[in-house]
C-alpha cells in the first residue's frame, strides 16, 4: 500500500506556526477533510502538500518519492509533484477559453488527442458547448467546474480542493456539495478539503483532521471524531450545544451516573469514569427528541423534564431552547415543533440515549 | 522638417523600445517577484536615471565608453569601430537612460498580476518560464505597453545623454530634440517652434494610448 | 525705462556679466585685478552659452553687461533696442589650434593641418558650425586649407566650444579644433599638444560686448568694460591667448 | 564645494515640494476619483513634462513667463519683479517641469486605498474633505513619502529648464546640477566629479527610502 | 406613520437593470430581508438607499425628506441622510484604533459626551476593553461588533447591513446570528438586511423581498413568502425540495385533487384552482414526515407509500430521498433516521399535510 507521509512544520513571521502530522493512504479514494476556524493553517498545510509553500523543518513522501525533507534539502517542486490544486476562487485564467483553460495544462500530446480529453472531460463535467465562452461569462458552478475539469483531465495522483464552495453562493453550495462528491468518488483519487463549515465536512468527508491555531488536534474517520470529540473547544467546534459540568456519583460497569454541577439532575452514560471524576457532557441538538404528555416506553436512559425558555427558527430546523436545571439545546423540524406545540414556557420531556452523551473528563 | 533627424530619432527610439524589451521584462520579473531583502536597493538604482541629470550621465558614459576606457577597448576589438559619436553608443546610452521608465510599468503591472494564477499554472505543471509566457504576459499587456510607450516618446525627446555622447552628427546622432537645441543656439526660433509643436503633438497623441486603454487609472 | 531684476539687492556699485564660456580663465583673472583696483564696485558673472544667453537677454535677463563669442549677437540686441546702441565694444579676437592628447601618435606640431588626414585619425571634434563661432572659423580655416572636404566625413559636433574640447580631451575624438584660450587653459595646458591655425585662413573671430539697456548702473558697467578693453585687461586677456582688436 | 549652490538647490527643491504637496494632492485625488471619460487627456498631460526635452520646455517657459508675454507682464506689475531669472521663475519651472513626479505616485496610491473605507465615512456624516484628510491621507502615506522623495530628489538634479530660466546666477539660479554643468564647461573636471559623485550618492539614498519602506514593487 | 418610500432604476452598462419599489415603516423596528441569489442586485438596492449610488430613475421618500427625485434632480447626499451602512467586510478603518473607529462619526460633541458615548456603546456591545486595539488584531465577530458600534452610535434613522455575517466562518457566523437579531431588537430602528442564506434571512428578518435578476419579485411577511411562493423558481430558491409536475382532476370548495404526471399517484391539496388545471406542487422536505409500520390516525391527508432511494447527511439533519411515484425529498434528525431503520430500500409512508403542498399554476 502507497501512503502519503506528512510531518512539516511551517513558521510565518509575526504569524502563528503551524504544524501538521499525518499519513494518509496514496493509492486509493479516500476524502480528508481539514477542518478548523479560520487562520487556523489549513490552506498552509494544503499548499505546503502542492509544494507552493516551503516547510521550515519537515518531510513529505509520497509513495517511494520524497517531496519534501528539509534535513537533506530535498524539494521536489509542485510541476513534478502531479498534484492537482483546487483554489478557493477557482483562478481560472481570464484571458483563455474555457476550453483552453481545461487544455492548459496537457503538454506533449498531440492536438487531436490533446482535443479529444478535453471534450471527454467537459462531457463528464457537463460542461459540452462551453469550450468557447470565456470564465467571466459563467456562473460560480460552472466555474468550479471547470476548474475541477483543468485540473482532473491531467490525471493527478492527489487532489486537494480549498473551500471548494466557499466562493458559490447559498442556494448553489448546497445542491453542489452532493454532486460534488459524487464527481470525486467517480474519479477514485484521494483527496484533501478544507473547510470551515461542520455541514460541508460531513457531507464531503471520510476521514477528518480537526485544526485548531495551527495544530492538527483530532483525526480519524469522520463519524468517530464528530461522535467523540477529544476536548471541549473541538465539541464545540463540531455543533455540539450543550456543554454541561458534571460529577461522576456513581460507576458501574460502563455506566456512570452523574450528577450535574449546581443543580439535583442524574444523567446516566456509558463511560467507565470512577467516581468523584469531574467531567464535561457534551450533548448535541439533535441527539435530544421532546415528548409532550405522558411518556411511553421507550430505549432512552435519561428522561428530562423540562421548560421551553425559547425558540429559534433556523432553516428547516427549530432550536428549542430548555431549563431541565441546566441548560439544554434541542434541534427539532418544524413540524414537530408545530406538532408538539412548542412555545416558550411550555413544559416538555427531553429524551437523550446514555450512549449518545459524550464525556469529556476535566 | 529636418527628415533626416526625424527618421533617425525614429529609429534609435525603435531600436531602444526593442532592447528594453527584452531585457526590461526580465529584470522587471525578477523585481516583481523576488523575496531578496536587498531588492529596494536595485529598485533605487534602476530609478536613479530619472533623478541624475542628464548631462552628468551622459559625461560619464562618454568617459566610460571612450577609447581609453576597458568597455570602450573590449568593444573597439570586438567590432573595430567606437561606442561615442556612434548610433550603438547614443543606443547604449539611451538603453541605460531609459531603463526606469520601462522597468518600472512593467514592474507594477507583474506585480499586478494575481499570484494565484501563477501558482495554478505551476500545479497544472507548467515550468516557471512557460507560466511567465502563457500567463504573466498576456495578462499584464497594458502596463508592458505603458511601458513601451513611455520608453519610445521618452527617447524621442531625450536630449542632454544623446547631446554628452553623440556629437550631433547628422544621420547618425543628430536627433530631433538636438535639432531643436541647435536651431534654438543659432537663434532660428521659427524652425525650432515648429519642430517643437510636432514633438509635443506626438508625445502627447503616445501618452494618451495607454491612458485611454487602461480604464482604471494606470496601476490607480 | 523698466526695472527688471530678480531677488538681487542693487547697490550702486554692482556689475553683473553674462560671458561666453571661451572667457572663463580669463575673465576671472581681469575680475580679480579689477576688483582689487576697484574695491567699491562688485562684478558677479555667469559663463555660458552666446546662443543661450541671448535668448535669455531678449527676455531682459538680469544682467548689465554682455560679452559674447561673436559679435553678432550684441548687434542683433541693439537692433532690437535691448542694449545701448553706443555702448558696443569689441574686446578680442579668438584664436583656434588643432589639438591632440599628449599620448596620441600623431605629431600635430610638424603636421600641421594635415594631421587631421592622418590614418590613425577617426574622429574630428569641431563646434557645430550652426551656431558656434568657433565652428565656423574652424570650418573656414579647413576650407581655406583644402582638407575640408577630405576630413568632413570624420566631424563630431560639440555644442560649444568647451564641449569641443572635452571630446578631444577625454580620447573620445582624436583630435580637435578648439580654442586657444582652452589649449591654455591650466586643464588642457598639460595634457596635449597643439597646432596654431594661421590668423589668415579664417574670418577674424570678432568677440564683442555690450551694455544692456536697463543696466542698473551704467557707469559702472561703463568702468569695467573700458577696464577690460584698456591695456592691463588687454594684457591678460593675450596672455590667455587672445588676439586683440588692432593689433 | 559649492555651498552657495547646494544651499540653494536644497530651498528650491523643499519649496517646489511643498507646493507640489498642496498642489498635487487634490490634482491626484481628482485623477484618482473620477469618472470624467476624458480623464485620460488630463493624464497624459500631466505625463508630458516626463517626456517632453528639458530644454524645450525651459525655452518656452522662459517666454511664457518673459516680459513681453501676457503672464509675465501681469506677474511684474503685481510684484514689481521679473519671473525668469529670479528664484520664483525657476520655482515656477521646477513645479511644472515636476508635477508628473509628485502626481502620478499620489493618484496611484489614493487609488490604492480600498473604495468601501471612503464610503463607510461618508455614510458616517463625514464630509468628502475630511474624509480626505481623516481617512484616505493616513492611508496613502508611503505613496505620498514616494512622490515627495521623487520631486525633492529630482529638482536637485533637474538641470535643463533651470538653466533656460534661471541663467545661472550664483546665490539666485545657480543649483547644483548647472554647477555641476558649469565646471564640465570650464574643463574643471575634478569639481565636477566631486559634485557629482556627492549628487549621485544623495539621489540613492533618497530613493531607497520609499522602497525600503513599501513592500511591493512601487507603480511608476 | 413615517414610511421609506422607494421605487427606483438603476442600469448598469453591460450589466443588468435593477429595479424596486416597495415602502416600509420608517420609524419602529422591523427586519426587511433583501434575498436573492448572486448578482441579482441587492447590495446595489442598499446603496441606493444610503446614497453611495445614484439610480437612473425613481424617486425615494423618507418621511417627509425627499432623497432623490430624478425628475427634479433631488439628491440628498450620504452624509445627510443620517442612514447607518454596515459594509459586508465592515470597512474599519485600519489606521485607527477601536475606540477611534467607533467615535469617528461623531462630531460637533464636547470630547467628554463624545468618550461618554462611545464607552457606553462599547460596554453594551461587550467590547469595552479593546478601545486601545488595533481593528486588524481583532476576530471576526469583534470586528462586526465594532463595525455595528461605529454606525449605532450615531443613532442612524435606518440601518442597512450587507451579508453582515458573510464575512466570519461557520462556527461563529451561526452563533452571531442569534446574537445579531437580539441587538438590533434591543436599537429599535428599522433595518433592511442583504442575504444569500435562507437559514439568515428565517432567523434575522420579519419582512422578505425576494430578489431575482435585478427585480422583486416576491415581498410580504417572511412567513406568508415561506410558505407561498410565487413561483416555482422563489420556491426552489427559499429552499423547496420537491417541485413536481401535476394536474387537477377534482376540484371541491376550496380542496382539489391532483394527479402526479406520469404517475397514479393522487394529491390533495388546499387550492382553489379548476380540474384539468396544470400546476406544478412544491413540496419542503421539513414537511414531509416518514412513518414506518402501519400508520395510525393522523391529521396528514396524504399517505404515501414510498421506498428510500438514498440518505446524506447534512449536519443534524439526513436527506432522505424517496421514490413514491414521483421524486420526493425528505428531511429528518440523524436519530429520527436511525429509530425509523432508514436504509437504501427501505419502505416507508410519507405523510404530507394538505396545507403544507404549495400549488403553482402553470
Ligand atoms: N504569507 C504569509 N505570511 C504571514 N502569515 C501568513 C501567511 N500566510 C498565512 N499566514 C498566517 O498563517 C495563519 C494560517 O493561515 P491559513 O491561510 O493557512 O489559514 P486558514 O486555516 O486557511 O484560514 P481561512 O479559513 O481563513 O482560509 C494565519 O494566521 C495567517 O495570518
Ligand atoms: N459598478 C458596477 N458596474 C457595472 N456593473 C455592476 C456594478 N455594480 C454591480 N454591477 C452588476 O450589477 C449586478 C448586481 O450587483 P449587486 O452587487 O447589487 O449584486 P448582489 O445581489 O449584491 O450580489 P452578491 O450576492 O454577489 O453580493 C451584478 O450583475 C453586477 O455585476
Ligand atoms: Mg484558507
Ligand atoms: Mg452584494
Amino acid at each position: 500500500m502507497s501512503l502519503l507521509f506528512c510531518d512539516i512544520e511551517k513558521r510565518f513571521r509575526g504569524g502563528p506556526t503551524i504544524r501538521a502530522a499525518f499519513e494518509t493512504p496514496a493509492d486509493r479514494f479516500s476524502v480528508t477533510v481539514l477542518f478548523g476556524p479560520s487562520g487556523c493553517g489549513k490552506t498552509t498545510i494544503l499548499r505546503c502538500l502542492a509544494g507552493l509553500e516551503r516547510p521550515d523543518r519537515g518531510v513529505i513522501r509520497c509513495g517511494d518519492a520524497t517531496w519534501l525533507d528539509t534535513s537533506t534539502r530535498a524539494f521536489v517542486s509542485p510541476q513534478q509533484r502531479g498534484v492537482g490544486f483546487l483554489f478557493q476562487d477557482y483562478a481560472l485564467f481570464p484571458h483563455l477559453s474555457v476550453g483552453s483553460n481545461v487544455a492548459y495544462g496537457l503538454r506533449g500530446l498531440s492536438r487531436a488527442e490533446r482535443r479529444r480529453r478535453v471534450s471527454e472531460m467537459l462531457d463528464m463535467m457537463q460542461l459540452s458547448g462551453l469550450e468557447r465562452r470565456s470564465p467571466r461569462t459563467l456562473s460560480g458552478g460552472e466555474q468550479q467546474r471547470i476548474a475541477l475539469a483543468r485540473v482532473l483531465v491531467r490525471r493527478p495522483r492527489f487532489l486537494l480542493l480549498d473551500e471548494p464552495l466557499s466562493a458559490l453562493d447559498t442556494v448553489v453550495r448546497e445542491s453542489l456539495r452532493r454532486e460534488l462528491r459524487q464527481l470525486l468518488i467517480s474519479f477514485g483519487i484521494p483527496c484533501f478539503i478544507v473547510t470551515h463549515d461542520r455541514h460541508e465536512a460531513m457531507a464531503l468527508g471520510d476521514q477528518l483532521m480537526v485544526l485548531l491555531r495551527g495544530t492538527v488536534h483530532q483525526s480519524g474517520p469522520l463519524d468517530a471524531v464528530f461522535s467523540r470529540p477529544a476536548n471541549t473547544e473541538i465539541a464545540r467546534l463540531l455543533g455540539i450545544e450543550s456543554v454541561i459540568p458534571a460529577k461522576v456519583v456513581h460507576a458501574d460497569n460502563g455506566l456512570a451516573t452523574l450528577e450535574v454541577e449546581g443543580g439535583k439532575t442524574r444523567l446516566v452514560v456509558t463511560s467507565p469514569l470512577p467516581a468523584g471524576q469531574s467531567v464535561w457532557l457534551c450533548i448535541r441538538g439533535e441527539d435530544v427528541s421532546l415528548y409532550t404528555g405522558a411518556g411511553g416506553t421507550t430505549s432512552a436512559r435519561n428522561q428530562i423534564p423540562a421548560r421551553v425558555i425559547s425558540l429559534e427558527h433556523e432553516g428547516p430546523v427549530v432550536r428549542v431552547i430548555l431549563d431541565g436545571g441546566f441548560h439544554l439545546v434541542a434541534l427539532v423540524t418544524r413540524n414537530a415543533a408545530a406538532d408538539l406545540g412548542l412555545q416558550p414556557g411550555a413544559m416538555v420531556t427531553a429524551h437523550i440515549k446514555a450512549p449518545a452523551i459524550h464525556v469529556v473528563p476535566r | 522638417m529636418d527628415w533626416t533627424a526625424i527618421w533617425l530619432t525614429l529609429r534609435l527610439a525603435a531600436c531602444t523600445t526593442v532592447i528594453l524589451f527584452f531585457l526590461g521584462l526580465p529584470l522587471a520579473y525578477w523585481l516583481a517577484t523576488t523575496r531578496f531583502r536587498g531588492r529596494f536597493l536595485v529598485e533605487a538604482a534602476v530609478a536613479l536615471p530619472i533623478i541624475l541629470p542628464p548631462t552628468v550621465i551622459g559625461f560619464y558614459i562618454l568617459w566610460a565608453t571612450g577609447p581609453r576606457s576597458p568597455l570602450g577597448q573590449a568593444y573597439q576589438s570586438m567590432t573595430g569601430s567606437m561606442l561615442p559619436f556612434s548610433f550603438a553608443g547614443i543606443l547604449l546610452a539611451s538603453v541605460l537612460f531609459n531603463i526606469p521608465f520601462a522597468v518600472r510599468p512593467f514592474a507594477s503591472s507583474f506585480a499586478a498580476v494575481n499570484r494565484r494564477l501563477v501558482e495554478a499554472s505551476w500545479c497544472l505543471g507548467v515550468s516557471r518560464f512557460q507560466t511567465f509566457l502563457r500567463v504573466v504576459l498576456p495578462m499584464s499587456w497594458t502596463g508592458i505597453l505603458t511601458g513601451l510607450v513611455l520608453t519610445f516618446a521618452h527617447t524621442v525627446g531625450e536630449f542632454g545623454v544623446v547631446l554628452m555622447v553623440g556629437g550631433s552628427i547628422p544621420g547618425v546622432t543628430r536627433t530631433i530634440s538636438i535639432a531643436i537645441y541647435d536651431d534654438v543656439q543659432a537663434l532660428n526660433y521659427a524652425a525650432a517652434h515648429r519642430t517643437a509643436i510636432v514633438l509635443l503633438a506626438f508625445a502627447f497623441v503616445a501618452l494618451c494610448i495607454p491612458y485611454a486603454i487602461q480604464r482604471r487609472a494606470l496601476p490607480l | 525705462e523698466q526695472k527688471p531684476g530678480g531677488g538681487t539687492a542693487h547697490t550702486s556699485a554692482s556689475v553683473r556679466i553674462a560671458a561666453a564660456a571661451d572667457l572663463k580663465f580669463a575673465l576671472d583673472d581681469v575680475i580679480a585685478t579689477f576688483s582689487a583696483a576697484h574695491p567699491a564696485i562688485n562684478v558677479s558673472v555667469s559663463y555660458g552659452s552666446s546662443g543661450n544667453f541671448y535668448s535669455q537677454l531678449s527676455n531682459k535677463a538680469p544682467f548689465d553687461l554682455f560679452f559674447s563669442a561673436d559679435i553678432e549677437y550684441p548687434r542683433k540686441l541693439i537692433d532690437a533696442g535691448h542694449a545701448i546702441p553706443d555702448s558696443l565694444f569689441d574686446y578680442a579676437i579668438g584664436q583656434i589650434v588643432i589639438w591632440v592628447r599628449n599620448d596620441s601618435s600623431v605629431d600635430v606640431g610638424s603636421l600641421g593641418a594635415q594631421a587631421l588626414n592622418h590614418p590613425s585619425i577617426r574622429k574630428i571634434a569641431v563646434a557645430n558650425p550652426a551656431h558656434a563661432p568657433y565652428g565656423r572659423a574652424a570650418i573656414a580655416a579647413l576650407t581655406s586649407l583644402g582638407i575640408h572636404d577630405q576630413v568632413k566625413d570624420r566631424f563630431v559636433f560639440g555644442e560649444n566650444i568647451a564641449q569641443t574640447a572635452q571630446f578631444v580631451e577625454s580620447g573620445a575624438a582624436d583630435i580637435g579644433i578648439v580654442a586657444l584660450s582652452l589649449a591654455l587653459a591650466p586643464s588642457m595646458r598639460d595634457k596635449g599638444r597643439f597646432w596654431l591655425i594661421p590668423l589668415d585662413m579664417y574670418p577674424p573671430l570678432e568677440q564683442g560686448g555690450v551694455i544692456l539697456s536697463w543696466a542698473a548702473d551704467r557707469a559702472a558697467a561703463r568702468q569695467f568694460a573700458s577696464y577690460v578693453t584698456a591695456p592691463e585687461g588687454r594684457a591678460i586677456l593675450k596672455s590667455y591667448g587672445f588676439m586683440l582688436p588692432g593689433e
